[in-house]
C-alpha cells in the first residue's frame, strides 16, 4: 500500500502542478493510525499530508458534488468499489463527467478497527500492516491479527478489482484475500424465518436508530438537494423516531428511494454509530430486483435505465406469495 | 321432512347445486338429451316445473328414471344450469321419501362381496343412508 | 384560515334514504374551517347550484365541498357553478356519497358514518387545493376515422360536409365493411349495396376526405386536439394512380386457390384481386402470401397483362404521420368462432353455414350469383333450419353473455326472403325469444310467420347429424314439452357477433377503455353514449355494442357532431392538473423524465435559487405543461418530493389519508 | 341486511384505504354503486389520477395512521389511460409488498388489484374478499403509530 | 472506604434497584449502553465507554411535553406529568459525570427545564473510576480525573472488589440503605490502581493534548480562520457526533397530530443539520462550513465565554469513534491551535 500511496502523491502533484485540476480529493491521516479522513488538496505543498493505507474506506465521490455545481475541475482517487458510486452520481446528474478525472487505485481490502476493538483491544498507539499480518501496539502491549480476519464487512463481499469508471489506473490490480461473504446470505437467512421472527428482528435492529442520518449522508445514491425527510412540506419530516413505526418508515423509504440505485458499497452499515445492519435492507431490494426483473448492478455504468423507472409488459404481478391469504 | 311442495322444491334445487333462476327455457337441454324421446317431462320442462314448485308431477313422472346422467344437457346449457343434477336430486327425493331403499350400517356387511369396489360401497351408503 | 362550505345532496332518496343528511351537516359543522354547511334535495338542480353560489358570495367561502354523486357525474357542473360565483373552480372537491356510499350500504347508521368520513376526507383535501388555471392548447382541424364500414363512412361524410378534413383508415383493400356483404336489409328489404355504394362513392369523391385502405394504425400519441398518429399503408403492389380497375390482372392470375374473404370463404379468389365489384377504390391488391411472383419468383403475369403498367412488385409499406384533433373508432364486428359448438357440425358439413355466409349465398354478386343452393352438391335445399342465439346469451364460456341484437331480425329476413324466392322450400326457425323492438320490426317478424308461413319453434337444436345427403336435426319444442327430430337440407346458424380483433390493440394505443367483451366503453352509458372516456376519442357503430344499420348510422352522425364540437374550436382548455417541479429542491436526477409516458419532462441546466437562498447552476427537471397529462408517475419516481401534481398533490393525498385513518 | 354488512356488526371493524385510479377502478367502484353491489363500509376510497400516482409513502402513511389494510386498484396492465402508468405501479408495489413481508408485516395487509371501469362486480367482490382477509389478519399493530390513539 | 465483592453484586444491584430505577452499563446485542437493570441483565463494568452517553437518561431523545385535543372548536390542553420516579445511574465514568455540570448550566439556569430538573433531582449518580483508558480518551484535557470521577458515590473496580465511597448527602443516604451489603475496605488497592491508570494515560496518543488558550480568547480571529473551510469540506452534515455527545443539548419541539388530538414533544436536534432552527423561519447558517464552525465554536469558544471558562466538551472521545469520516473536536482544536491566522 505504501508504494501506491507514493504513486498517488506523484499523480496528485502532477495534476495540481500542471493545473489539470483545481482540486484533488484524497485522504489525510487523523489522530491515530486508523482514522484517516477525506480531504481536498488544492496546492502541491499540502500533499505531504496525503495518505493511503488500509484505513481509507470512505468513498470520495460524493464530495465532487459541490465543486461540480461551481464548474470546478477535480480529480478523485477511487478504489474499485468507489467507482460504482461515482458512476451512480454521474447518472443522477449530481456530478459532471467532463469536470472530473477519476484515478483508479488498487485496494486489497480495508481493515475494520471496530473488529479489532471488539476483541478487547484498547489504548491503540500504532498499527502496522504487512501482508496478512496486522500488529497493533497498545498502551497495554502488542496484539497480532490476521488482516483477512479483521476486514470490513463490505470488503469481504468485494465486487472485484475492476474499475467501472477510470481515466487512469495506478499500480497493479490487487485482490482481497479472505473468506468471501455473499451479502445475499444474510437476506436469505432472514427470509427463511417466520414473519413474527423477522418482525422481532427488525424491531430490535431499527429501535437502535438515533436518526443521525449518517447512513443517508454517506450514501452515494442519497444525493438529493433536500432529503424528503428534511422537507417540512412532505409530511414525513421527522428529526427523531418517536416509535417503531416511524423508524420503519424512515428505513423502508430510504431503502426504497435507493432501490435500483444502491451500488451496494456497504458504507451505510459501516458508518452507523449504532451498528444497525442496514445492508440487509438494501440487499433485499437488490435481490428482489435481480430476481423479478433480471440482474442489475447499479453503478456498473452511467447510462442504463434503473429498474424502477423501467418496465416490461410481462413483469411479475404484485400478488401475495404467502399461503392461505388468497 | 318436507311438508309441502314449496319446501320440497327448494330442497331439491339446493341439493342439486344448480341455479335454476339462470334458465331461460331455451330448450337446448332437451334438444341435446339422448334420452329425451323416452321422457314424459323434457329436461327444460323439469327446470320449469321446479321453478314453479311442481314437485309432485316430477316425482310421478318417468323422466327421473329415464335420465342417463350423461350430463349432455348441462354441457350444452348456455346458462350453466344442470338439468341432470336436478333430475338426480328429484330421484333422491323419491328414494328418500319411500324409505324402503334405505340402508343402515348394520346391513352393509351382507351386501359386500369381494369384487365390489370399496368406493361403490361408500357411494351407495351415502346415497341410500337417509 | 379557510372558509369552507359543505353542501350535502339528498339526491332525492338516493342518498337521503341511507344517509342521515342532517347528521352529516351537524358533524361537518364541528370541523374547524367549515364556515357553512347546508343540504339540498338535488344539489345539481338550479336551486342547488343557486344555494351554493349564494353561500359562496354571502359567506365569502374560499373552498367548497359537495357531498353528492360521483365526481364523474357532476364535478364539472359544480365547478362551473362555483366559477360563476367567483371561486376558482379547482377549489371545489366532491365527496362521493352516492355511488360509493348510499348505493352500496343499506344500514343507515353505517351509511351516515361513512358519508361523514368521506366528507371529512374531502374537507381535509380541499384545504390544500390551490387555484388552478386551465391552459390553452391548439386544435388540429383534422379528424381521423378508424374503420371504413357504414359507421366510419357516415361519420367521415358528416365531418367532411361540415367543412373539416377527415382521414378514413380501412384495414381491408376496400371500404364498405360488413354492410357491403349483406344482400338485403330489414325491415324494408332494400338492397344493401344499392343504399351503401352511393355513400362509398360520395365519401371517396369528397374533397375533404382522404381514404387510406389496406392500412392500419401503427402508433398513437398526443391528446385531444393534438393527436399524432402513424398510419401504416400496406404495400398494394399496384400503383393506384395508374390502375383503371379493369380487372384483367385478376382474370389472368394463375393463383386462384385463396379462400375469398369477402364471400366468407365460400369460394376462392386470385392472388391479385379486387374485393368486390363496387370496391372503393377499385384498385386490386396482391396478396403476397399467395402470389407466385412473391413466393417463387416466377410468374409476373399480371405485370405483363396490365394495360396501364400499374403493377409494382417493389412497393413497400409506407408510414404516414398525421396530426388530428379528434379520433373516431368505427372498427365494427366479426362473427364468433364456432369451433366450440361441435354439435352443429359447422365446418364439418358444408351445408351448415352461418347467416353471414347465407347472405353471400343469396347475394346476386355472391359465389352462386344469388342462387340458393347447397355448398355440398349445388342442389336447391328443400328444407332449411335457422337456429337463432348461436353463441349469444351464453354464459357457459362457449359464447357471449350478451344478446347480439340483430339476429332475430335478419333471421326473419332470411327466412322470409327464402320463402319469397323459393316457395317450395320449408323454413323452420328455432328461437329462444324473438326480440323485435324497433320501428316496423315486429310487423316484419309477424309477416314472416303470417304471410310467409315460416315455422317458428321455441326451442333449440341439440345435435345435427349428417345422414346421406340430409342433415338430421335433433331439437326441442319447449312449448309442447317434446323432443323432436327433423330432416333438413341446410342449417343456418345465427352466429353471435363480437368486436373486431383490432379493438383491443387500438384500445391500448388510444388508452380508450374496453369492456370484458372488448366492446369500447362509452363515457356514460346514457348521457355520453358516443364518447369514450378518453377526451377526443369517439365511438361509432358496433365497436361500442351490437347495433343494426339505422342505429349505426345515427350513432355515426352523433359521433361526427361530437368531433365537430372539437374541431370548431381553435383552442381547448387543457387539464391544469399537471405535474410541476419545485426547482429549489429538484436534484436533477431525472428519474421523472425516465417514467414520463408523454415525453413532457426534460432536464435543463438552469440557474436556480438553492435552499440556502443562493443562486447556483444545476440540472433541474422542467415540465412541458402542454404535453403533461397528469398521470403522476413522475411524482413517485422523484425521491425528494420536488415533483408534485396539481390537484393531487402529496399534501392533498396525505391529508386525505390522515382524515380517513 | 346484506351479508357484507353483517360482518360489520361484530366487534372488529377493519379500516381499509383503497386507492383507485380515476379512469378504471374509481369508475369500477362507481359501477359497483350503480349496480348496488355492496361491500363493507369501512373501505374508503381515495381517488388518484392513475395508480402510478400512489407513492409508497402514502401506503405507509395509511398504515402508520391506523389503517388495517391498504388496497391499490388500477387499470389492467396494458389498459392504462396513461399507457404505462400501471406498469410502474406494478414494479413499485411488488417491491414494496416484498419488503413489507421481509420486515415481518403480515402478507396480505396490502394488495394490488386491476379493476377496469366495466368491472363493478369485480370491484365489489375484490373489496369483500380483501375485507375478509384483513379481518382474518386482525388489527394492524406492527405498522401503526400508536401516539394519540392509545 | 467500603467494598463489595463480585459474588454479592447481584444482591447489590437488586438492593439498589429497590431504591429506584437502576441504570447501568449492560451489554445488549454486542453493544454496551445504559440499561434499566433487571434480573438477568448482562452488566458490563469493563467497557471504557457506553455507546450512547448517560445524557439519554436525563434528557431522552424524545420527550412528550403536553397533549391537546380539539372538540369541535374547543381546545383543551393536558400537561404531561413531570418524571418523579427515583433513579440511580450506576457505573458513570468521570467524563459523563462532568457532562452533567455542562448540562446543568444549560437546563437548570433560568428558565429552568422542569423535566430535566425533576430527573436530575430524583437521580443518585454512582460513578465508576476508569482503570483502562482508551486511545480516544482525553478527559485529562479538561482536568477531569478519570480515576476519581466524583458523583454522589464514587466506586472503583479493583480485581473482584468494587470499592465504594459516598461523596454527598444523597450518596450517603443511598449508602445507608445498602449498608448491610458493604464491608470495610482498604484504600491501598485503589491508590495503586489510580497510579497505574495515570501511567497508562501518559502513554496514550492524546496524553499531551491541550486546547490552545488562544482559541477561547481570540473569538473573532478563530471565527474568521481559513481553516474552517478545509476542515468542513469533508464533513457529511450528519449528526452522529451530536447525538453521541454527552454535552450537546439542542432540541426541537414538534407536534404529532392525528384527527383532533395533538401530542407535543421535543426531540434532539443538531446544529449540523440543514433544517436546524427552521421554526424561526430559516437556518441562518446555510453552508456546511457555517454549521460545522458553529458546533465547535459553541463548544470551544461561546460556551466557555458564558460559563466561566467551562468547555462544552468532557473528552469522552465518542465523536472520535463514531464520526463516519473521522472528523472530531481534537482534530479541530489541534488545527486551530497551529493555524497561522488565529
Amino acid at each position: 500500500m505504501q508504494k501506491i500511496a507514493e504513486l498517488i502523491k506523484k499523480e496528485a502533484e502532477s495534476l495540481l502542478k500542471e493545473n489539470k485540476v483545481t482540486a484533488v480529493w484524497a485522504w489525510q491521516p487523523g489522530e491515530f493510525y486508523y482514522d484517516n479522513s477525506p480531504v481536498c488538496f488544492t496546492a502541491p505543498e499540502q500533499l505531504d499530508k496525503l495518505v493511503y493505507n488500509e484505513f481509507c474506506p470512505s468513498n470520495l465521490g460524493k464530495y465532487l458534488m459541490a465543486g461540480s455545481k461551481k464548474n470546478e475541475t477535480m480529480a478523485v482517487f477511487a478504489k474499485p468499489c468507489d467507482t460504482y458510486g461515482i458512476n451512480q452520481l454521474i447518472k443522477d446528474h449530481r456530478i459532471k463527467r467532463e469536470l472530473i478525472t477519476v484515478i483508479g487505485i488498487p485496494c486489497s481490502g480495508m481493515i475494520d478497527i471496530k473488529k479489532i476493538k471488539n476483541q478487547g483491544v484498547k489504548g491503540i498507539i500504532s498499527v502496522s500492516v504487512s501482508g496478512d499480518d496486522v500488529i497493533v501496539t497498545t498502551a497495554y502491549g502488542d496484539k497480532n491479527f490476521k488482516k483477512s480476519e479483521v476486514l470490513l464487512a463490505k470488503c469481504m463481499s468485494c465486487k472485484g478489482s475492476d474499475y467501472m469508471i477510470a481515466d487512469k489506473e495506478l499500480g497493479e490490480k490487487m485482490e482481497v484475500k479472505c473468506q468471501k461473504l455473499n451479502p445475499e446470505d444474510g437476506v436469505k437467512k432472514l427470509e427463511a424465518m417466520t414473519s413474527q421472527e423477522r418482525f422481532a428482528f427488525w424491531q430490535q435492529e431499527l429501535s437502535k436508530c438515533i436518526r443521525c442520518n449518517a447512513c443517508r449522508d454517506i450514501c452515494p445514491a442519497c444525493s438529493c438537494e433536500q432529503c424528503i425527510f428534511d422537507n417540512q412540506e412532505a409530511a414525513v419530516a421527522g428529526k427523531a423516531s418517536a416509535n417503531t413505526a416511524e423508524e420503519q418508515m424512515f428505513h423502508i423509504i430510504r431503502a426504497y428511494h435507493v432501490a435500483g440505485r444502491c451500488v451496494g458499497c456497504g458504507e451505510c452499515a459501516r458508518v452507523c454509530p449504532q451498528g444497525i445492519q442496514l445492508g440487509l435492507l438494501n440487499t433485499k431490494f437488490a435481490k428482489d430486483i435481480n430476481e423479478f426483473y433480471g440482474k442489475y448492478q447499479p453503478g456498473a455504468d452511467d447510462d442504463s435505465k434503473a429498474p424502477l423507472v423501467d418496465y416490461k409488459f410481462d413483469d411479475v404481478e404484485p400478488t401475495i406469495s404467502a399461503k392461505g391469504v388468497r | 321432512m318436507q311438508v309441502n311442495e314449496k319446501e320440497q322444491a327448494a330442497e331439491i334445487v339446493r341439493r342439486s347445486g344448480t341455479d335454476i333462476s339462470k334458465c331461460m327455457q331455451c330448450g337446448k337441454c332437451t334438444a341435446a338429451c339422448p334420452a329425451g324421446y323416452k321422457m314424459d317431462i323434457q329436461p327444460h320442462r323439469v327446470v320449469w316445473e321446479l321453478i314453479n314448485e311442481h314437485v309432485d308431477v316430477l316425482q310421478k313422472a318417468v323422466t327421473p328414471w329415464k335420465c342417463l346422467s350423461c350430463f349432455a344437457c348441462a354441457e350444452r346449457c348456455p346458462r350453466g344450469v344442470s338439468p341432470a343434477a336436478l333430475i338426480e336430486s328429484v330421484r333422491l327425493s323419491i328414494i328418500r321419501q319411500q324409505g324402503e331403499n334405505c340402508i343402515t350400517v348394520e346391513e352393509i356387511p351382507a351386501y359386500i362381496d369381494e369384487k365390489m369396489p370399496q368406493q361403490a360401497i361408500v357411494a351407495a351408503f351415502r346415497k341410500y343412508n337417509k | 384560515m379557510q372558509k369552507i362550505g359543505v353542501f350535502v345532496c339528498w339526491c332525492g332518496s338516493n342518498i337521503a334514504a341511507t344517509v342521515d343528511v342532517a347528521k352529516v351537516i351537524e358533524s361537518v359543522k364541528a370541523i374547524p374551517d367549515v364556515a357553512f354547511a347546508s343540504d339540498y334535495r338535488y344539489m345539481c338542480s338550479e336551486g342547488g347550484q343557486d344555494l351554493m353560489q349564494n353561500a359562496i358570495r354571502e359567506h365569502g367561502l374560499t373552498r367548497v365541498v359537495v357531498c353528492a354523486c360521483s365526481p364523474r357525474m357532476h364535478e364539472a357542473t359544480f365547478r362551473k357553478a362555483a366559477e360563476a360565483a367567483g371561486l376558482n373552480p379547482f377549489l371545489l372537491e366532491i365527496a362521493n356519497i352516492r355511488e360509493q356510499c348510499s348505493w352500496v350500504h343499506k344500514d343507515k347508521e353505517v351509511g351516515t358514518e361513512k358519508a361523514i368520513a368521506l366528507a371529512k376526507a374531502a374537507i381535509a383535501k380541499v384545504r390544500f387545493n390551490s387555484p388552478l388555471q386551465a391552459g390553452q392548447s391548439e386544435v388540429v382541424k383534422r379528424a381521423l376515422v378508424i374503420g371504413g364500414g357504414i359507421a366510419g363512412i357516415q361519420t367521415a361524410l358528416d365531418i367532411a360536409e361540415a367543412g373539416y378534413k377527415v382521414d378514413l383508415v380501412e384495414k381491408k383493400p376496400s371500404i364498405g365493411g360488413r354492410m357491403s356483404q349483406l344482400d338485403k336489409t330489414f325491415p324494408t328489404l332494400d338492397c344493401s349495396a344499392c343504399i351503401l355504394t352511393p355513400k362509398m362513392v360520395d365519401v371517396a369523391a369528397h374533397p375533404n376526405v382522404t381514404i387510406y385502405t389496406y392500412s392500419e394504425i401503427e402508433k398513437v400519441s398526443g391528446y385531444v386536439g393534438q393527436f399524432e398518429v402513424d398510419i401504416r399503408k400496406r404495400a398494394r403492389s399496384v400503383k393506384a394512380d395508374l390502375c383503371t380497375g379493369c380487372g384483367v390482372c385478376q382474370d389472368k392470375c394463375p393463383s386462384k386457390k385463396t379462400p375469398n374473404e369477402f364471400n366468407q370463404g365460400l369460394d376462392n379468389r386470385s392472388a391479385i384481386y379486387i374485393t368486390f365489384a363496387q370496391a372503393v377504390p377499385k384498385v386490386p391488391v396482391i396478396d403476397r402470401e399467395h402470389c407466385l411472383k412473391f413466393q417463387t419468383g416466377k410468374c409476373g403475369i399480371c405485370e405483363k397483362v396490365c394495360p396501364s403498367k400499374a403493377i409494382d412488385y417493389t412497393q413497400e409499406d409506407e408510414i404516414i404521420t398525421q396530426k388530428y384533433g379528434a379520433i373516431v373508432l368505427a372498427t365494427g364486428f366479426e362473427t364468433i368462432d364456432l369451433t366450440k359448438f361441435g354439435e352443429y357440425q359447422y365446418g364439418k358439413s358444408k351445408d351448415v353455414i352461418t347467416s353471414l355466409e347465407f347472405e353471400r349465398l343469396t347475394n346476386a354478386a355472391g359465389p352462386t350469383e344469388g342462387h340458393l343452393q347447397r355448398m355440398s352438391d349445388g342442389k336447391q335445399p328443400k328444407h332449411i333450419v335457422f337456429v337463432s342465439c348461436v353463441g349469444s346469451r351464453d354464459v357457459s364460456g362457449r359464447g357471449k353473455e350478451y344478446c347480439s341484437k340483430i339476429c332475430c331480425m335478419y333471421t326473419a329476413k332470411q327466412a322470409m326472403l327464402t320463402r319469397e324466392k323459393y316457395p317450395d322450400t320449408d323454413v323452420t326457425v328455432f328461437y329462444i325469444d324473438v326480440r323485435t323492438p324497433g320501428k316496423g320490426f315486429d310487423e316484419f317478424y309477424r309477416r314472416a310467420v303470417e304471410e310467409y308461413n315460416v315455422h317458428y319453434i321455441k326451442g333449440q337444436v341439440g345435435k345435427i347429424l349428417e345422414q346421406g345427403d340430409h342433415l338430421l336435426v335433433y331439437a326441442s319444442d319447449a312449448l309442447s314439452n317434446s323432443h323432436i327430430s327433423l330432416e333438413a337440407d341446410m342449417v343456418v346458424l345465427a352466429t353471435a357477433i363480437q368486436p373486431s380483433q383490432d379493438a383491443k390493440k387500438l384500445a391500448t394505443m388510444l388508452t380508450a377503455s374496453i369492456d370484458n367483451n372488448n366492446f369500447f366503453t362509452e363515457a356514460h352509458a346514457k348521457l355520453r353514449p358516443v364518447e369514450s372516456p378518453t377526451a377526443g376519442v369517439f365511438l361509432s357503430g358496433v365497436c361500442q355494442g351490437p347495433k343494426d344499420v339505422p342505429e349505426t348510422v345515427s350513432q355515426a352522425g352523433a359521433a361526427a357532431v361530437k368531433v365537430l364540437g372539437i374541431l370548431s374550436k381553435d383552442t381547448l382548455a387543457t387539464n391544469p392538473c399537471v405535474a410541476s417541479c419545485n426547482e429549489r429542491i429538484c436534484s436533477g436526477c431525472l428519474a421523472c423524465e425516465n417514467v414520463c409516458p408523454y415525453g413532457a419532462i426534460g432536464g435543463e441546466e438552469k440557474t436556480v435559487i438553492n435552499l440556502n437562498g443562493k443562486r447556483e447552476q444545476r440540472v433541474v427537471s422542467v415540465v412541458n405543461e402542454a404535453l403533461c397529462q397528469g398521470c403522476g408517475a413522475c411524482t413517485v419516481a422523484c425521491p425528494c418530493g420536488a415533483m408534485d401534481l396539481n390537484g393531487f398533490s402529496n399534501k392533498q393525498i396525505t391529508a386525505e389519508v390522515d382524515a380517513i385513518c | 341486511m346484506l351479508e357484507s354488512e353483517a360482518c360489520e356488526n361484530t366487534n372488529y371493524n377493519p379500516l381499509i384505504v383503497a386507492f383507485c385510479c380515476n379512469w378504471c377502478s374509481y369508475a369500477g367502484a362507481d359501477g359497483a354503486g350503480t349496480a348496488r353491489k355492496s361491500y363493507p363500509a369501512n373501505i374508503k376510497i381515495i381517488k388518484v389520477p392513475c395508480s402510478c400516482r400512489v407513492n409508497p409513502l402514502f401506503v405507509l402513511r395509511a398504515f402508520l395512521r391506523g389503517a388495517d389494510g391498504v388496497i391499490l386498484c388500477g387499470c389492467h396492465p396494458g389498459d392504462c389511460h396513461y399507457t404505462s402508468g400501471n406498469y410502474y405501479t406494478r414494479r413499485r408495489m411488488k417491491l414494496l409488498m416484498s419488503t413489507l413481508s421481509y420486515l415481518g408485516i403480515e402478507d396480505g395487509r396490502m394488495r394490488v388489484e386491476w379493476v377496469s371501469a366495466a368491472e363493478g362486480n369485480k370491484f365489489s367482490e375484490t373489496m369483500n374478499s380483501f375485507a375478509e382477509t384483513i379481518k382474518s389478519l386482525g388489527e394492524n399493530v406492527k405498522l401503526r403509530d400508536l401516539r394519540c390513539k392509545k | 472506604m467500603l467494598k463489595i465483592n463480585k459474588a454479592k453484586w447481584a444482591e447489590l444491584f437488586a438492593a439498589l434497584s429497590a431504591q429506584g430505577t437502576l441504570y447501568l452499563p449492560a451489554e445488549v446485542d454486542g453493544k454496551v449502553d445504559f440499561t434499566v437493570w433487571q434480573d438477568g441483565t448482562e452488566v458490563n463494568l469493563q467497557a471504557t465507554q457506553t455507546a450512547k452517553s448517560i445524557k439519554n437518561v436525563f434528557f431522552p431523545q424524545i420527550e412528550n411535553l403536553l397533549d391537546f385535543k380539539t372538540d369541535g372548536l374547543k381546545l383543551s390542553v393536558e400537561q404531561r406529568m413531570l418524571p418523579e420516579e427515583d433513579t440511580i445511574a450506576f457505573g458513570v465514568r468521570g467524563c459523563d459525570v462532568c457532562s452533567f455540570e455542562v448540562l446543568d448550566k444549560v437546563f437548570l439556569k433560568e428558565p429552568v427545564d422542569a423535566f430535566y430538573k425533576a430527573r436530575r433531582e430524583h437521580c443518585t449518580i454512582v460513578s465508576l473510576a476508569c482503570s483502562a483508558p482508551d486511545e480516544t480518551c482525553f478527559c485529562d484535557t479538561f482536568a477531569i480525573d478519570a480515576t476519581n470521577p466524583g458523583g454522589d458515590v464514587t466506586t472503583w473496580l479493583v480485581g473482584d472488589d468494587l470499592f465504594w465511597q459516598a461523596n454527598t448527602d444523597k450518596g450517603k443516604e443511598l449508602t445507608e440503605k445498602i449498608q448491610a451489603l458493604l464491608a470495610e475496605g482498604d484504600e491501598a488497592g485503589v491508590n495503586a490502581q489510580q497510579k497505574a491508570t495515570k501511567e497508562i494515560m501518559a502513554k496514550l496518543p492524546l496524553a499531551d493534548f491541550k486546547i490552545d488558550p488562544k482559541i477561547p480568547a481570540e473569538q473573532e480571529k478563530v471565527f474568521n480562520s481559513a481553516i474552517w473551510k478545509q476542515l468542513s469540506d469533508s464533513c457529511l452534515s450528519c449528526c452522529a457526533c451530536t447525538y453521541v455527545c454527552p454535552t450537546c443539548h439542542c432540541y426541537d419541539v414538534r407536534d404529532f397530530e392525528i384527527d383532533n388530538k395533538v401530542e407535543r414533544f421535543r426531540c434532539w436536534d443538531s446544529c449540523m443539520c440543514k433544517d436546524f432552527t427552521k421554526m424561526a423561519a430559516v437556518n441562518p447558517r446555510v453552508s456546511r462550513l457555517e454549521r460545522f464552525r458553529q458546533r465547535y465554536m459553541h463548544k470551544l469558544v461561546y460556551f466557555p465565554e458564558n460559563n466561566e471558562g467551562t468547555f462544552a466538551c468532557v473528552g469522552c472521545g465518542r465523536c472520535l469513534q463514531k464520526c463516519p469520516v473521522s472528523l472530531n473536536i481534537v482534530k479541530v482544536a489541534k488545527a486551530l491551535g497551529v493555524a497561522k491566522d488565529v
